[in-house]
């Protein structure tokens, strides 16, 4: 039984959540990323960055209590949690490429075996700018790519991208519907494998080597 | 000293050809008055700097539809069909950014400084005709200043004498954007009297003010 | 995660020959209690990263009377006698810095760039052994990042969560060196309830803070 | 009648005020240049700032209410006007090197005739750091020095430093209780005469050659 596009985005950002750790600075990126927020344990404190300008991203607020002045890097109306702070665009970038955020968690157009990412541009088709995620991806002390692991059939997963790279070699871990993998001096580690999917599954759905441990784990629904 | 100007002086002062920094992120901080203004007004030919540029129906995003661009350096366009479009087809020129290095080269026009080195760019398309410099090891490239003929910012409160608060988080590139420009307006949510914003509170000092549009609050 | 700790846990973290940054203008926003501390520990051979050396009876300016740094990084050594004593009879090591050089360097530390480019020091001793870069037609020194093991600010008000407001102009270099040490230590004035700081008046947000002392008003 | 030292630099202050313009953002020096808040016409709006961090910077407060929160840049307490502003020391220098200072007010231990100054350093005697002086000198857009015209006898405005210098070439105006004089290209041009000034007397208390037009004006007490 197959799991709908919702079950696929909702098992991905299930298991990014458990990546991060308490007191931890995360940057979610917009799209799947973004869901991260709703698996985070509670008795876990994490504090979301929104490059925009300010630190305690909260939920969406109710409806009728939008503030055009508080929006998320997406420009969605958002809120502000206690404890928060707002600041300008130079101190948002300040704190991205100087190493206070722990982690950054992003979508890929493609990502390869070498930790190179490409999300910010296809040639002459679709150019939508790094916006961010140039920054994020080099500031952040931890690249989590958050993606399903296939699009459309074609491999994203590649020996190296094709596309006009985000950044080069700073990925670190690689978490899709399929697979948990990590990028590591020889290559792509598989750690995990998600609910539904075989040793050989990942294998055909990846266009990278992957190194395969005597022992994969599972991460589940 | 009176700084207080209509939307109409105030766009009066935006000629054919130049170069203007707009505050706001996909909108949100963005002076929409003076914005609007200036879809009505039709200047041509201007080059933008900004964060991105909007929605096709709002702020810059109506002045990308109506072609008043000739070159947009903004880190992001997503979220305006018509600025891929005109780029795809030569008919403006794009020229994107990423966001952070967006915010120091604009802080750079601002506070006097030559260029910052940024790890960000390195082992991409953006390092392409760039100045790379080691330092320990390190790559780097070497960003250079950015500067405009006039910033349109948007502040929340702002007093007579032009200092400015901004709220949450409109403030974004408004701060830096206010030190980088020969001639700065701010659109204000509302005009208060000086002495009514603490000193602590001041984000936009007044002396990079050169005038005040609104208060309609 | 609770940061609460007291001067005498802070000063532990504060080991023989590590660098510290220190805020504060000739004294004023300086973390005084945790310097007076500093001299009763007597750890010795630091490398101390601040505006001045201040007043020889006044924080990091006792520190300097009691020998306990082997080299200074600062912008003025005007008012303590006995750092310039120091200096020229080689027992300490003094690096003068522009102010507005040292800022930046800090800066750049504290938000992940590789260096600036100023006109700063151009043409005056300040060059040399650094790296000229003419950006067009003009030449600006290229300036390192600095960083510290250690950075000891003062807040005015600071939340139990870390945030930071800085009162009047006892701002000074304390926002910029709360980025830019491994870790950040802050002495408040008064310790406040999260949530009682207004986030648009945050001046260093929590995140950069590990501890914090204080609290007696 | 020769003046007195505090006549010297009343005269001096006073003329450096006549040189600052309605709207001026104008940052002074320790010492004689912070006299010259003193004496700006009340027709004028200058704001002073100081590089510690703020604009609008006010009188010394009465007696009792100092606040250590609130210093000018020698550490001395002082006041903040209404519409007055603070900010760190990274803004502070971004408004004093991006040229939003009209005027700086600095003395000076030599100066030359083009335009070269040296305040910050007697090699091996005395070395109070440059502090905010390199900044100031580059970024105001105009540079006044503030001085007697000479030191114990001995000249301070010269043909060529001789002092490590704190900028090279930024001077523009030298004003002392003897003269107004100009930096140009050219060299020095004499502008103005003191209240007890020759222009024999000015040549003979200066070590640079003087350009001396058809007309030199004269400043009062």
């Amino acid at each position: 039984m197959a799991m709908d596009k919702k079950q696929i985005k909702a098992v991905i950002a299930k298991r990014v959540a458990q990546e991060l750790n308490d007191g931890d600075v995360v940057n979610l990126g917009i799209g799947l990323p973004t869901l991260v927020a709703n698996y985070i344990p509670n008795d876990i404190d994490v504090t979301f960055q929104s490059e925009n300008g300010f630190l305690g991203l909260g939920p969406a607020p109710e409806a009728g209590k939008e503030d055009p002045d508080l929006v998320n890097a997406g420009g969605m109306p958002v809120t502000i949690l206690e404890g928060g702070s707002f600041f300008d665009s130079a101190v948002s970038f300040g704190i991205i490429r100087g190493g206070h955020v722990d982690a950054t968690v992003l979508g890929a157009l493609q990502v390869d075996e070498k930790g190179n990412l490409a999300n910010w541009k296809i040639p002459g088709k679709m150019v939508p700018g790094m916006g961010g995620a140039m920054d994020l991806v080099v500031g952040a002390n931890r690249v989590i790519i958050a993606m399903q692991h296939t699009q459309k059939g074609n491999h994203k997963i590649l020996k190296e991208c094709t596309l006009p790279l985000t950044a080069k070699s700073q990925v670190n871990l690689i978490i899709t519907e399929m697979a948990v993998m990590e990028v590591t001096d020889k290559g792509l580690v598989l750690k995990e494998l998600g609910p539904e999917a075989s040793i050989e599954d990942v294998k055909a759905a990846t266009g990278a080597e992957l190194i395969i441990p005597e022992n994969v784990g599972k991460f589940g629904l | 000293m009176n700084k207080l100007i209509s939307v109409q002086q105030a766009i009066d002062k935006i000629q054919d050809g130049m170069t203007i920094m707009v505050g706001g992120f996909l909108g949100a901080g963005a002076p929409d008055k003076l914005l609007d203004a200036l879809v009505e007004k039709g200047v041509k030919n201007l080059t933008l700097i900004c964060n991105d540029t909007s929605f096709p129906d709002k702020g810059v995003g109506k002045m990308v539809v109506n072609k008043q661009f000739k070159k947009m350096i903004v880190s992001h366009i997503g979220t305006n069909p018509e600025t891929g479009r005109q780029m795809n087809e030569g008919e403006a020129e794009v020229d994107l950014v990423p966001q952070g290095t967006l915010a120091e080269r604009v802080r750079c026009g601002g506070c006097g400084l030559g260029g910052v080195l940024t790890p960000t760019g390195i082992g991409t398309e953006v390092e392409n005709e760039k100045q790379k410099i080691t330092v320990d090891g390190k790559e780097y490239l070497l960003e250079l200043p950015l500067r405009a003929d006039i910033a349109l910012i948007r502040g929340n409160k702002v007093d007579k004498k032009g200092n400015v608060f901004y709220n949450k988080s409109s403030k974004n590139f408004n701060p830096i954007m206010a030190m980088a420009a020969d001639t700065v307006i701010v659109e204000a949510d509302e005009v208060v009297e000086i002495g009514d914003i603490d000193p602590n509170n001041v984000m936009s000092s007044a002396i990079f003010v050169d005038y005040i549009v609104g208060g309609d609050k």
